[in-house]
């Protein structure tokens, strides 16, 4: 019984407000992510369910307590941070105890707590190493080690995952998602990365400027984003856009010549609209024209080709790895009518 | 700085050398032997003059010890106390600049009129040269732990006590390394600069008498053994850290 | 030792502080003046021995800042030349350890048996105590030159004196900044431990006279001129390096 | 006329050999890269080309002239480091002067060809800046500026991208590409990143301890690697490798009960083999057995789902976005026969 509710929560650093009355409900047992883009206030938002920053105001409950006021080490909480953390002149097995050692745990316990984390994350190896003769894997191995010896109600995660090259980042993703689904624990987790926000989260909470942009399901956020903005950071490469306008009550799109009639009721003429189409969703059409093909990358499995048209807006479309398109060609794009989004260019909100 | 650090073996050929360019100096020159007198005579100097060396040594080498041990106890005690105090900082800033601006040495004639010409003002002068780059230097490596550390103390509910001994002083060892490297660097220079300013015992004092005695080669025996002690100190430091350290 | 790169309020705040605790001490502890001078028996020295005060300043700091541009000259100067010739830091590396590790200050007597008690022993005392630090420093900044950046010179068909001139000086102007920062610290030590051990003018001299014969506010205040000096002397650079190197 | 010509090209420091007679070919304005894991040489390499380091023996050639005891600044190559190796106090301008004005251009001249590489970089804004004053991206465009302005005959990138985050990476990479159109000059790229070798290069030479594994055109590497390094090398996710061997003139995989045809004649009796198959041409069975699914990654447009085998081998299977696969679940796996690849264990050598 140990989930996460923000009420209205707030943070001013003096008159400037970075997060803007926050409300979210993480259940218990739940991997929710927080993404955004840099500066929308992930990290704060985590450092103060951390207890590291003061909340300004609103509430955070932890399980069934009120932890606002309380001090980070009383709120049953343990952190993964970024930089890792790790106390250079302790051995791993150290660093590890180092937590139950403050709260004057005998040794023995702290021992067999330290082994036990040591044996889920294949640590035994290294227990007597100094950090700086770890890899950065093992290194963000013995950091989330040593929030599990802690046998904390919530773990945080703090960008756990930047410092290490692509290849690694991928197998600790797998390694984090396997560790949730073997403690079972609440877990918060914070990344600019919407990659890993989708391959870990149970939730994503879409963070913007210090307001929740959206909150769901990964796949929810990218089959029905609510906004422009989540429609444009979910998903790789990113949705494409193009502008247009309602006209007599129907879409006109500068781009297009013709628009497939979508499924939706349409705002008032004169309203300035966005279609929304993914890369993956469009078919180039080597017959048609209004578009011209700079460039296809093909990268075996899958093929990028990227697009502008005659009125000068870029796409990209994902096409099968063995396209016979190459560079240079003037085509056309078609695409599902189903699979297109429509947004006002003006609130950014989804039209449906 | 870094090039201090190197095998002693290194700094024996360089003193080789050294050797060598000044005999030829004296051979090629033909300087009279006063002004500056050859490799040989000042070896023979010391020999003769051993005991009389030894003496003076002494006196030099205790004030030496005895001043840098107290000095960098007191700067490190002083960083350990502003570290635990919040606002230290703003305590010790001013106190550090003026330390650092104004030189500390020009202190060794108000220290002979205040504590005489024996061994108070010297011991005094070395611990005041000494006391002010060790307690910047630690306190600087204390408060200077990186936040996700200082953090994650806060989150393992680690007291300030606690994390000062546990965390912030190993953090700062190497910081406090290169404050005792400056402090051994400096105390010659202040045992020395406390007894040309008056004393009647130590190496400082019998190179000024051998100078105004125009006994050149004593002068030179003296400087010798004033180097050498400068040059041991500093390897027993670089020892002590290695081991330490390491 | 960043920590002197500080607003000029701030010293003269610190220095008020200072100044009041001294005057406290003073009341407090009813110290005889010829112990301990209150602040404002020094400013009436100050104030009666003006004329005197100013003719040896004159003197200290007329070879403190003829040896400073002699050392800095010659410190760079070899430090270009050393970076042009291969094989340099070879050569180089045992001059600094023996530089370093040996009090060059401990020559001053030395010097003035050389060059008599005049200004010619003081000017080279202060040319030799900067000249190494300015040397090493300048040189460490011209050869820590980028390998990249070395390697895109190679490709543009720098000759080696256009890149020391074009790429490795300017990249190197950071390190001779803190040289020169090191320089005009180390320099006023220099001239008046040059002065303490043997001259008849300068306020080094002066302080000892004064000394001798009991003039203990006279004392205290020549040591004010000393460091009015140095405090001017570190302000003058560090106005002149901000606007030259910002 | 300047392609580059390498003949038999050793590097010896020495008593170690690190580049083991390389003989290649680099046609006049192909993009060519060099790529593979740190430590293969590809770097070594370059810079034996560039002559900024020695070549122990063999021959380089750049057009028709032998260059291989040449100085770097008479080779006609310009390039691009991977710190930038801007000059920090010189602006952009006199940076990416700086070459010709040491090769005694006249001001007005070098004046002119700055301002046109900055038209065909976009640079005109920043061209008074200083270098400090740039964001990454901005750094690498004047440090390719630099390069253009020298009209070298060979261009150089060594790893020009590699401290670029993950988003601006993939831009310079189309404005690479495209500057290579533009430019149509011999180039020649190092990374250790196959996506960056795929969509760049026409040719790509894969390099291991020194020596080349293989040469060829990206899509022809993927479809057709010559041995388990290239096949394992190229192509993201990587492939996935089933040890087996050759029983009685048939294969026997060890993690599979039944193996299709493979349209090849099998080695020996004994033959330790691989089985490899890329993630993109496996599909999951839902109701086949042998295989557990541990966990899989939703990404929205495509999943990707990790197997192990009940003989404890690790596969990934990409699979569709809306794939209804989940944790746990025990599955089969089918793949087309025509896409698999075998390679002799021993060797790595590719059977064909």
């Amino acid at each position: 019984m140990s989930g996460v509710t923000l009420s209205n929560v707030v943070k001013k650093y003096g008159d400037v407000q970075v997060i803007h009355g926050i409300d979210l409900e993480i259940e218990n047992g739940e991997f929710c992510v927080f993404v955004g883009p840099s500066g929308c206030g992930k990290s704060t938002l985590m450092r103060m369910v951390a207890g590291l920053e003061d909340t300004t105001s609103g509430a955070i409950q932890i399980g069934a307590r009120d932890v606002t006021r309380l001090d980070p080490s009383q709120r049953g909480v343990a952190m993964v941070f970024q930089t890792y953390a790790l106390y250079p002149h302790m051995t791993v097995a150290e660093n590890m105890g180092f937590g139950l050692k403050m709260n004057g745990y005998p040794k023995a316990e702290i021992r067999e707590k330290v082994a036990e984390a040591a044996r889920i994350l294949k640590l035994e190896p290294l227990l007597e190493r100094k950090p700086k003769a770890l890899s950065g894997g093992q290194r963000q191995r013995v950091a989330i080690g040593r929030t599990i010896v802690r046998g904390p109600e919530v773990f945080l995660f703090d960008e756990p995952l930047s410092n290490l090259d692509a290849e690694l980042r991928v197998d600790m993703r797998v390694e984090i998602a396997s560790l949730h689904k073997q403690i079972g624990a609440t877990m918060i987790y914070v990344t600019h990365d919407q990659v890993e926000a989708m391959t870990l989260a149970d939730k994503i909470v879409v963070l913007r400027a210090g307001r929740i942009e959206q909150v769901g399901a990964p796949l929810d956020l990218y089959r029905d984003p609510d906004n422009r903005f989540v429609a444009g950071f979910i998903g790789s490469p990113a949705m494409n856009f193009l502008p247009g306008q309602v006209v007599h009550g129907a879409l006109s799109i500068a781009a297009l010549r013709t628009v497939p009639a979508l499924d939706l009721r349409l705002p008032a003429d004169g309203t300035r609209v966005e279609l929304g189409i993914r890369p993956e969703h469009l078919q180039i059409d080597a017959d048609g024209d209004g578009f011209r093909l700079d460039l296809i990358e093909k990268l075996g499995g899958i093929s990028y080709a990227y697009l502008h048209a005659a009125t000068g807006e870029r796409l990209i479309v994902a096409t099968d790895g063995d396209s016979d398109l190459t560079d240079d060609m003037d085509v056309g794009i078609t695409f599902d009518p189903a699979r297109a989004y429509l947004f006002d260019a003006e609130t950014g909100l989804r039209l449906r | 700085m870094q090039r201090l650090n190197v095998a002693p073996l290194r700094a024996l050929l360089a003193l080789t050398v050294a050797l060598a360019i000044w005999q030829a100096v004296v051979w090629l020159t033909g300087v009279p032997r006063f002004i500056l007198p050859g490799p040989g005579r000042v070896a023979a100097a010391l020999w003769d003059n051993a005991a009389l060396l030894a003496e003076h040594a002494r006196f030099t080498v205790a004030n030496l010890l005895t001043g840098l041990v107290a000095g960098v106890a007191l700067g490190v005690a002083t960083a350990l106390n502003l570290a635990l105090s919040p606002g230290a900082r703003l305590m010790l800033r001013p106190m550090l600049i003026f330390a650092q601006a104004v030189p500390v040495f020009a202190l060794a004639p108000v220290l002979t009129l205040w504590l005489g010409y024996g061994a108070a003002s010297k011991i005094v002068i070395v611990m005041l040269v000494i006391y002010f780059p060790v307690t910047s230097a630690f306190f600087d490596g204390l408060i200077r732990l990186p936040p996700a550390l200082s953090d994650m103390a806060q989150m393992m509910r680690a007291t300030p006590v606690r994390r000062l001994f546990l965390l912030q002083v190993p953090h700062a060892l190497p910081a406090l390394a290169s404050g005792l490297r400056l402090a051994v660097v400096y105390a010659p220079f202040a045992v020395i600069i406390g007894e040309w300013v008056g004393s009647s015992r130590g190496l400082g004092h019998l190179m000024l008498l051998a100078n105004g005695r125009g006994q050149t080669e004593l002068m030179f025996a003296a400087l010798f053994v004033l180097a050498g002690m400068s040059l041991a100190l500093f390897a027993a430091l670089e020892r002590l850290l290695r081991t330490r350290l390491a």
